[in-house]
């Protein structure tokens, strides 16, 4: 075991992750070079468009991508420790017990045929090694603590509403007391009560347990209501990555700021803002250099040939050829 | 193969009894008539040591009173003597059901016959007395059973020819008694400890049945059974050259047979010239019943000629002096010159309205007790073919054939051809009865006034010589209008171990039956 | 324009019908599934280049029963006819049963499923109702009532095409007993389709519930009828058969299900002569096998979910 | 849930009616008269008075509809299924119990194997889907699938009992053998081992097809990935969460299957000799006798009718999806 | 609010989805409960005016929709279209003009496409089946001109793809164009762009107001989203378990909500930068009750945190609150 002070309580580090699909013969580079570190409590927001890898950084990262994805290049870390994401076997103990996962859709994560308490209490007796009854105890406390009364357990996934199957992954999620939640998506199918209400239960859990937390989205103003830090990701790259304020209030990637502006806000009046034009790109032969450039207001020419690295800007990293401080001075001197 | 401690006889066979009621019964007699004598055993008339519930008989000079004299002494297995009084019973319970409701005409004691008995009286204890109307060989010839008259008294009529089970052990005076009955399955017999000659040597006798004759074979051959019989020629040929089991072959009364229908009217066949006496003649020339023989029957069958089967050899004739023989160029003549001809040249010929001759012929899937195999079939219509008449082949189960062959007023008919067989005993009456008008067994819906009159002459005659006369003239009629074309006379083929038991004979015949109860352990 | 569309859609089927050869070809099963079909095919195209005409008895040329020799590659029966003639005769009847059975019970069974799934209610209970019945029913059974209906209808002794009215029976047979289970799936699928927004649109669009049938729900079931209809033309071959078995063949067209009856009657089997029973019985073997593996590829192909498992 | 049964009793008695209705109807359409057919088998002369009267005695010359068909109802009714024809004598309940162990014996054990086999080749195929298991097995069943089961009989017969003398071939008992000796059973078993084998290699094909295509399904569902990421093993995640789930088609195909039990293999059972209800059938079949007939096809309707009951209750059993 | 120009009006509308009874209960004539999805709705859509309906999941918006273009058959209450009812038509041939002037926009995208049409024959499909076009090049122009006003250009690019062949937003612009092509007069919108990252869905929010503008056909837009619905409507309906609690125009119900539900809508909404002034009532308790079993009284006072007695007993009627602003709470006043 590493000293842990030498990683200043970072708790994850991803290092140059690539994942490949292989569908059919032809291989199509889901994420690309992926690089970012989390801390311990720390909830980080991924945002970007359908299609751009948020699912699939966030899989790899807990070791669960599909058979046919291929880790090309890249490890993960966790507590300075290399985890085994692409060995099955090497991963099982870590899992659910540091790294818990609440899938996309609840509807279908959870076994139909079996009983909502009996789902949450299997995590429990296998890694904690607790007995059935005191399992299903601690079961009943975790459905309380989001906020299902203890009787329901009984249920079975399809009685219960969407909402609650919802908190169900969230107790369950829980269950092991684990360093890091992944939460893919975990309210796009909800009306914003119960949105609301998740989200809500999710930021109260993470202060009390100091649990990190990676919340994959599409709703900026989710991220905007409980995350600490965001990266925006386009064609499988990060391309931003800063705090939330810093983000909201000064977005330096254009896709991010275009993003940002196409919100509907009753306070900035009544007015359908303009969309970002053109379609997202293809995996299979991406534009050359940046992804972004044909759809890029502010495209120059270097844009479409030369891939921007993701370096240090400011408080946080952005990855455009508008934002690096050598290039900079050269915008600057073309204008 | 299994031991023989058992000293009990397996038998295969495979046709399994329906019921053992013989009021009722009518498929295989084979386990009853070890049980049931029949009042003159039907071996009797050929074999001296043979005898049925009567020890002997004789008949008065009118002919028609038969005095018959019964065992002395002789008991039922259950104890009970059996005498003069038991025959009689038996004979008037089915005597007096004639004109009932609940006529006993369904299964072996039948009321068939008995129209012509004037009386039936038991004299006394060992004596049977019999007047008939007018002369007859019923007497000695009826197959009827004789039961018991303490244990059948109580039975009605109604239940006698339906419910009544007659569950074993019976009670009997044969040699083996039926012990024990599984439908479809086997039966069990024992020896009859009261047998009036002595208890037979064997343990016993157990009947097994099948469906098919595969398990026959395989079981002769494994030495789980000791007797099989309707083995095909496959088999047989297969089992004759094991040296543990000797095979045999045996004539008996089934004939297989061509029939037209010579219908008119309602229920007539495709074309009228199934009608023309010519057009059937000229189509007999193109059977060759020996390659029939040959090919189909592998040799196991004798041609077919008359109506008469060599194993009826009373009134048996090769009509060696009218008999047709295969030539396809003289059918082919005899077409013609009948006016059957192919005027548009297409090798198809024509009939007198000008329509092509297309015939269907119709055939069973199973047809009477030996399969006739399917290679006959194949043999016709390719002949037939041959001459110019295309035939088209109908195979039917034995339901939706019965059902086809009825008589046309009863919604048979409409067919052609038929290839099929019939078993009957080997009386005048059955060896004509296909001939008879409006028979239902005369599936050709052939229609003679001078065949039925010396049918009508059969049935009254009690003289050997005469009644053999007038048969030779009812055969000699049918052949040269053939209606039908006998084909060939098929052979049981069976076989048996050596090894447990001895004793067995060499002939087989369905109306005698084989003396299995003489076997002994070797 | 309309040019270009035409154009457009001719393309598109041309380039739907290539990817999809494409993958079905793919897989192994499909290749080898269509290898012996091929095979058989050609086989019952021209039985007599291959090996003369029919054998009958009365041109049989063999001994009774001769195991298998240089002269008779197959053996013979026990008329003496070369098994090999009658094997590659019977390929035709068998492969037409099978066919042509198969077309009838996937007729029938999809659109009894697909209307009872459609309207539901009464219309489902009294047609699932029928359907459990035929589902119930021996074909046997069936055999017997229909033969003589067809031949009412066919006339005595007339030929259709060259077959007999016995074939026509099997055929009919088959395709009533066998409906049922295809009208069972693909009900089923239909109540999940009929469901989909894809059919509310079609209504909102003013098509007819005849024409939703068609052209929305038919085409989603191809997959499933694809599948289905290999274990029917499976379970065809098997019927015809056992029905062949049952005595119901035609005796001068021997299909394999008649020759397995006859090899039957004949006490091949105890009789040792397995060149006779196992001829017939490899060749129904191989063609319902080849059409459960094309069956099983087609499924494959179809079912978009299968597709991404490798 | 009540509602459910409810509903499903309703359907069931719906289709037994019918049943019981068409069976009437189907036996009558089918040509060939009973009485003329049976007497016309013994080898004496028939007469047509002795027809007429045997079909007065069965009642077959009164009209179809209503007499024969409401005497028919009210009999079945009162679980009254008539004499049989060619039995004399018989009931025909009877003739159908006395042959019944023989096929439930035959086809339940073979149908116990087929299901212990193939569901268990089957689901570790569907899980380890490609592999060469599930090469191995997905080939063997498809080919078993595709052999008509009494070929397969006679080819057992063929090498197992006639070239090798192994086993017995026919029958369920050898001829002769002891009432009541210990041998019996053995013996027994020894007859029931081919027979059993054909039956159970012809089913081990559907169950292995079916329990693969089931798992495979199973194993791209989403909550098999949430048991992956709790960390479970493999056979955890197989044993926990993907075999019951599918056990579904699997328990549909079972019940079926278990419906046909009482039909028996009639082919296998003609094969082999096997007296049980599928060789009854084709007796009464070509003897016509409706009775026998009917009572056959009404037990096979009832049993279907009820694997159809128990397939959907125990379909709420292992899905609570539809207990509602 | 009785406007010769409403284009459709409904009157107490309801649906009742019952709930399959048993064999026992059929027999013994028990009454089999009632999903209530729709309950007794009053609404008006007036010529080129755009209302959105917002509510909860399962509040009963796509069931309002589905009524409308007669995909579902009201129990009770009464449909007017231009005045006409429409409630008991269902025969086909009479409702081929009624399908010619209503559309629906889906509210699945990846569902409402047959994934064996192409893109030429599912935007055809309506115009071959109420019979708009005589012939081949009248259908291509018409079909061309929808998807391009839906925004694929150029049209003849996507003619022949399938609908696996497109992405999210271009499977909901054909849904779109579908619509189009038949040139409605009411278009019923089920939130057409709840599933999409923001950049298509302004792009098609800007179509359907274009729509609007150009060719003043009315929408009714279907959605969950509060200010979704401001930015887009006129006027906005809230649902809350299948009834009306609340309707006024977009700004009335976005700044001056009188339904404590409403206010909660609001409130849970999420916003970017700093909140102020937002907790102005605590956050909703419970869960959102079945529809199958409607609390007495106000339905929604189990999880109003301003219930009091008769909340519990009443059902509030809807009460004019403002200009055009009817709100059913007993507060409201
Ligand atoms: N199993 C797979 N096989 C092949 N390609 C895949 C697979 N899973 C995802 N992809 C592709 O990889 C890319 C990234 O997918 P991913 O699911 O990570 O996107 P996402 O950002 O989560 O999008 P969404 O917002 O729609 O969930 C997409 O283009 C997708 O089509
Ligand atoms: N065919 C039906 N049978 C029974 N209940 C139904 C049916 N259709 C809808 N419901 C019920 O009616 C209620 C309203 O459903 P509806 O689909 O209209 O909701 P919605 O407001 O569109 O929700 P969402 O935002 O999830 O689309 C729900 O409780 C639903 O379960
Ligand atoms: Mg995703
Ligand atoms: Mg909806
Ligand atoms: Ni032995």
């Amino acid at each position: 075991m590493i000293d842990s002070s030498q990683h200043k309580g970072s708790l994850l580090e991803v290092d140059g992750l690539s994942v490949d699909y292989g569908l059919k013969g032809v291989s199509s580079r889901a994420i690309d070079r992926i690089s970012f570190e989390l801390r311990a409590g720390e909830a980080v927001g991924l945002v970007g468009e359908s299609g751009s890898g948020k699912t699939t950084t966030a899989m790899a990262i807990a070791g669960l991508l599909s058979p046919n994805a291929r880790i090309s290049s890249g490890e993960v870390r966790y507590r300075g420790n290399r985890l085994p994401i692409d060995h099955d076997a090497a991963m099982r103990p870590h899992r659910w017990s540091e790294t818990s996962v609440v899938f996309q859709g609840a509807m279908n994560a959870l076994n139909p045929v079996h009983r909502i308490v009996k789902q949450i209490a299997e995590p429990c007796m296998l890694k904690l090694g607790m007995s059935r009854g005191e399992a299903n105890a601690r079961a009943k406390e975790l459905l309380e603590l989001v906020g299902i009364p203890a009787d329901r357990g009984a249920a079975y996934p399809h009685e219960l509403s969407g909402g609650m199957r919802q908190r169900v992954m969230i107790a369950m999620a829980l269950a092991c007391r684990p360093s890091l939640i992944i939460g893919d998506e975990p309210t796009t199918a909800l009306d914003v009560i119960t949105q609301a209400q998740i989200l809500k239960l999710l930021g109260e859990l993470r202060s009390r347990l100091n649990i990190a937390l990676i919340l994959i989205t599409h709703d900026l103003s989710v991220v905007a209501e409980c995350c600490d830090r965001v990266m925006i990701m386009y064609s499988g790259r990060i391309v931003e990555d800063g705090t939330v304020a810093e983000i909201f209030a000064q977005p330096k990637h254009p896709y991010t700021r275009l993003l940002i502006e196409s919100i509907p806000n009753p306070a900035s009046g009544k007015k359908i803002i303009r969309p970002i034009p053109g379609d997202p790109p293809n995996l299979v032969n991406r534009p050359s250099g940046c992804a972004f450039h044909p759809r890029c207001p502010s495209a120059m020419g270097i844009c479409a040939t030369e891939l921007p690295s993701l370096d240090k800007f400011g408080q946080g990293r952005v990855a455009c050829h508008l934002h690096r401080s050598s290039q900079h001075d050269k915008v600057a001197a073309h204008a | 193969a299994l031991s023989c401690d058992g000293h009990i006889v397996r038998m295969g066979a495979n046709v399994s009894p329906d019921t053992l009621n013989p009021f009722a019964s009518y498929s295989n007699w084979w386990p009853l008539v070890y049980t049931y004598d029949f009042l003159v055993c039907v071996d009797a008339q050929r074999h001296a040591d043979r005898r049925g519930f009567a020890k002997e008989w004789s008949v008065a000079d009118d002919n028609v009173t038969w005095t018959f004299k019964i065992w002395p002494g002789m008991k039922w297995s259950d104890g009970q003597p059996a005498t003069a009084k038991d025959a009689a019973f038996t004979y008037n319970y089915v005597r007096k059901s004639i004109g009932t409701p609940n006529e006993l005409n369904a299964g072996w004691n039948s009321t068939e016959g008995m129209q012509n008995v004037e009386s039936i009286t038991a004299l006394d204890d060992d004596t049977l007395q019999i007047v008939t109307k007018s002369p007859t060989r019923w007497p000695i010839d009826n197959g009827v059973m004789m039961v018991p008259e303490h244990i059948w008294k109580d039975v009605s009529y109604a239940d006698a020819r339906s419910t009544f089970r007659n569950d074993p052990p019976l009670v009997g005076t044969g040699p083996l008694i039926i012990q024990d009955f599984q439908q479809g399955q086997f039966v069990r017999l024992s020896p009859n400890p009261h047998f009036r000659t002595g208890q037979p040597k064997t343990a016993g006798m157990v009947f097994n049945f099948f469906n098919t004759a595969d398990p026959i074979a395989q079981g002769l051959k494994s030495g789980n059974l000791d007797y099989g019989i309707s083995l095909t020629a496959s088999q047989w040929a297969d089992l004759s050259k094991d040296s543990a089991i000797e095979v045999g072959q045996n004539r008996i009364e089934q004939r297989d047979y061509l029939a037209f229908n010579t219908a008119s009217g309602d229920g007539a066949g495709s074309t009228e010239a199934l009608q023309d006496p010519a057009f059937r003649d000229a189509i007999s020339y193109a059977i060759d019943q020996k390659a029939i023989v040959e090919r189909a029957y592998q040799g196991h069958a004798d041609a077919g000629a008359g109506l008469v089967m060599p194993a009826a050899a009373d009134y048996y004739s090769d009509l060696s002096n009218i008999r047709r023989h295969f030539d396809l160029e003289e059918a082919a003549r005899r077409l013609d010159s009948a006016g059957y001809r192919d005027v548009d040249g297409d090798g198809i010929r024509e009939d007198k309205e000008g329509n092509k001759l297309q015939l269907e012929l119709i055939t069973g899937t199973s047809s009477g007790t030996l399969e006739i195999p399917i290679a006959v079939v194949q043999l016709i219509a390719g002949w037939l073919g041959q001459i110019g008449i295309p035939v088209s082949v109908t195979q039917l189960d034995s339901g939706a054939l019965s059902a086809r062959t009825k008589a046309p007023a009863k919604g048979g008919g409409g067919w052609d051809l038929l290839v099929a067989a019939g078993w009957r005993s080997p009386s005048a009456h059955d060896l004509l009865v296909l001939g008879k008008s409006a028979d239902s067994s005369n599936t050709s819906y052939w229609s003679n006034e001078k065949f039925d009159q010396l049918l009508s002459e059969v049935e009254i005659t009690v003289d050997l010589k005469k009644s053999q006369e007038l048969v030779d003239r009812a055969v000699r009629l049918i052949y040269a209008e053939a209606p039908y074309i006998i084909l060939s006379y098929p052979l049981m083929l069976d076989a048996h171990r050596k090894d447990c038991f001895e004793g067995w004979g060499t002939e087989i015949s369905g109306w005698s039956y084989y003396p299995f109860d003489r076997l002994k352990s070797v | 324009m309309s040019k270009s569309t035409i154009r457009y859609s001719g393309r598109t089927r041309a380039r739907a019908i290539k990817t999809f050869l494409g993958q079905f070809l793919g897989y192994g099963g499909a290749q080898l599934g269509l290898l012996c079909l091929v095979f058989f095919l050609v086989t019952a195209a021209m039985p007599n280049i291959l090996v003369g005409p029919l054998q009958t008895a009365i041109n049989a040329t063999g001994d009774f029963l001769a195991p298998p020799s240089g002269q008779h590659l197959l053996g013979t029966d026990e008329v003496g006819r070369d098994v090999l003639n009658l094997v590659v005769h019977g390929a035709r009847i068998s492969l037409t049963i099978a066919l042509l059975a198969t077309v009838i019970s996937l007729v029938v069974g999809t659109t009894v499923g697909m209307t009872a799934g459609y309207f539901g209610r009464w219309v489902d209970v009294w047609l699932m109702r029928l359907t459990d019945f035929f589902f119930v029913m021996p074909s046997f059974v069936l055999a017997l009532v229909i033969t003589p209906v067809v031949l009412e209808v066919m006339g005595r002794g007339r030929e259709i095409l060259g077959f007999r009215p016995s074939l026509f029976v099997i055929l009919v047979v088959i395709g009533m007993t066998s409906w049922a289970f295809v009208a069972r799936v693909v009900r089923s699928q239909t109540l999940s389709l009929k469901e989909r927004t894809f059919v509310d649109r079609a209504r909102v669009a003013g098509s007819s519930n005849f024409s939703i049938m068609v052209r929305h729900i038919l085409p989603n079931l191809v997959p499933q009828i694809a599948a289905n209809g290999a274990l029917v033309v499976a379970g065809a071959i098997y019927v015809e058969t056992s029905l062949s078995f049952l005595g119901l063949g035609d005796p001068l067209q021997p299909s394999w299900g008649t020759l397995l009856s006859l090899a039957q009657r004949a006490g091949a089997a105890s009789a040792g002569a397995w060149w006779y029973l196992g001829a017939p019985g490899v060749c129904v073997l191989t063609v319902s096998l080849s059409f459960v593996l094309i069956g099983n590829a087609l499924d494959d192909t179809f079912n978009p979910r299968r597709r991404v498992i490798p | 849930m009540s509602r459910r049964i409810g509903r499903i009793l309703l359907r069931a008695v719906i289709t037994l009616v019918m049943v019981a209705i068409l069976n009437f109807g189907l036996f009558r359409v089918i040509p060939g008269d009973p009485a003329s057919l049976l007497l016309g088998g013994a080898r004496t002369s028939v007469t047509d008075e002795q027809i007429e009267a045997q079909r007065q005695n069965w009642g077959l010359d009164r009209p179809l509809f209503p007499d024969q068909a409401l005497d028919y109802l009210s009999a079945t009714l009162q679980g009254d299924l008539g004499y049989s024809f060619k039995f004399r004598g018989r009931h025909v309940a009877d003739l159908i119990l006395e042959r019944l162990p023989a096929t439930i014996v035959l086809v339940g054990l073979a149908q116990f194997i087929a299901i212990l086999c193939g569901v268990m080749l089957g689901v570790y195929a569907g899980w380890r889907r490609g592999g060469a298991v599930d090469h191995a097995a997905t080939g063997v069943s498809l080919a078993l699938y595709s052999t008509p089961s009494f070929w397969l009989g006679m080819l057992l017969v063929v090498i197992f009992s006639t070239a090798l003398g192994w086993l017995p071939g026919y029958g369920a008992y050898s001829p002769g053998a002891n009432v009541g000796s210990l041998d019996l059973a053995l013996d027994y078993l020894r007859h029931l081992a081919l027979p059993v084998t054909a039956v159970a290699l012809g089913l081990i094909g559907q169950y292995v097809v079916v329990a693969r295509a089931a798992m495979s399904d199973v194993v791209t569902e989403d909550y098999m990935v949430t048991a992956r990421a709790k960390g479970l093993t493999g056979g955890q995640m197989l044993m926990r969460h993907a075999f019951r789930n599918a056990m579904l088609p699997v328990v549909t195909l079972i019940t079926l299957n278990l419906g046909y039990v009482v039909a028996g293999a009639i082919t296998v059972e003609a094969v082999f000799a096997w007296p049980g209800i599928g060789g009854l059938t084709v007796e009464a079949l070509n003897a016509r006798d409706y009775p026998v007939l009917q009572g056959i096809f009404l037990l096979l309707g009832v049993s279907i009718v009820m694997a159809n009951l128990i397939a959907d209750l125990a379909y709420g059993l292992l899905d609570p999806r539809v207990r509602q | 609010m009785l406007d010769a120009a409403d284009i459709l009006r409904l009157e107490s509308l309801q649906v009742h989805f019952p709930i399959q009874g048993g064999l026992f209960d059929r027999v013994l004539g028990r009454p089999a409960g009632a999903v209530r999805a729709v309950d007794r709705i009053d609404l008006n859509v007036g010529r080129g005016e755009i209302v959105a309906l917002v509510g909860e999941s399962g509040s009963g918006k796509t069931t309002v929709g589905r009524l409308i273009t007669k995909l579902a058959q009201p129990t009770g209450g009464k449909l007017l279209f231009e005045g006409r009812d429409m409630t008991f038509v269902q025969d086909l041939s009479a409702l081929r003009p009624y399908r010619h002037r209503v559309q629906m926009i889906f509210q699945d995208a990846y569902q409402a496409l047959n994934p064996r049409h192409t893109v030429f024959d599912i935007v055809a499909e309506p115009l071959r089946s109420l019979r708009l076009v005589d012939n081949r090049t009248q259908l291509t122009d018409r079909v061309s001109e929808a998807l391009a006003s839906a925004g694929l250009n150029p049209p003849d690019d996507f003619f022949s793809r399938f609908p696996h062949e497109l992405s999210g937003g271009q499977r909901q612009r054909v849904v779109i164009a579908g619509a189009l092509a038949v040139k409605p007069e009411l278009i019923v919108a089920d939130e057409p762009v709840s599933m999409l990252d923001v950049s298509i869905r302004a792009q098609i929010l800007q179509v359907l107001v274009d729509l609007r503008d150009k060719h003043n056909v009315a929408l009714l837009f279907i959605t969950h989203d509060l200010p979704l619905a401001w930015l887009i409507a006129d006027r906005i309906a809230v649902l809350y378990l299948g009834k009306l609690v609340e309707i006024g125009s977009a700004d009335e119900i976005t700044f001056n909500p009188r339904h404590p539900y409403t206010v909660a809508l609001r409130n849970a909404t999420p916003q970017i930068g700093a909140n102020a002034g937002r907790a102005e009532l605590p956050a909703l308790q419970g869960e959102v009750p079945s529809a199958a079993r409607v609390p007495n009284g106000c339905r929604f006072h189990p999880r109003c945190p301003l219930a009091f007695d008769r909340c519990r007993q009443e059902e509030p009627p809807p009460i004019e609150v403002g200009p055009q602003h009817m709100s059913a709470c007993w507060l409201a006043k």
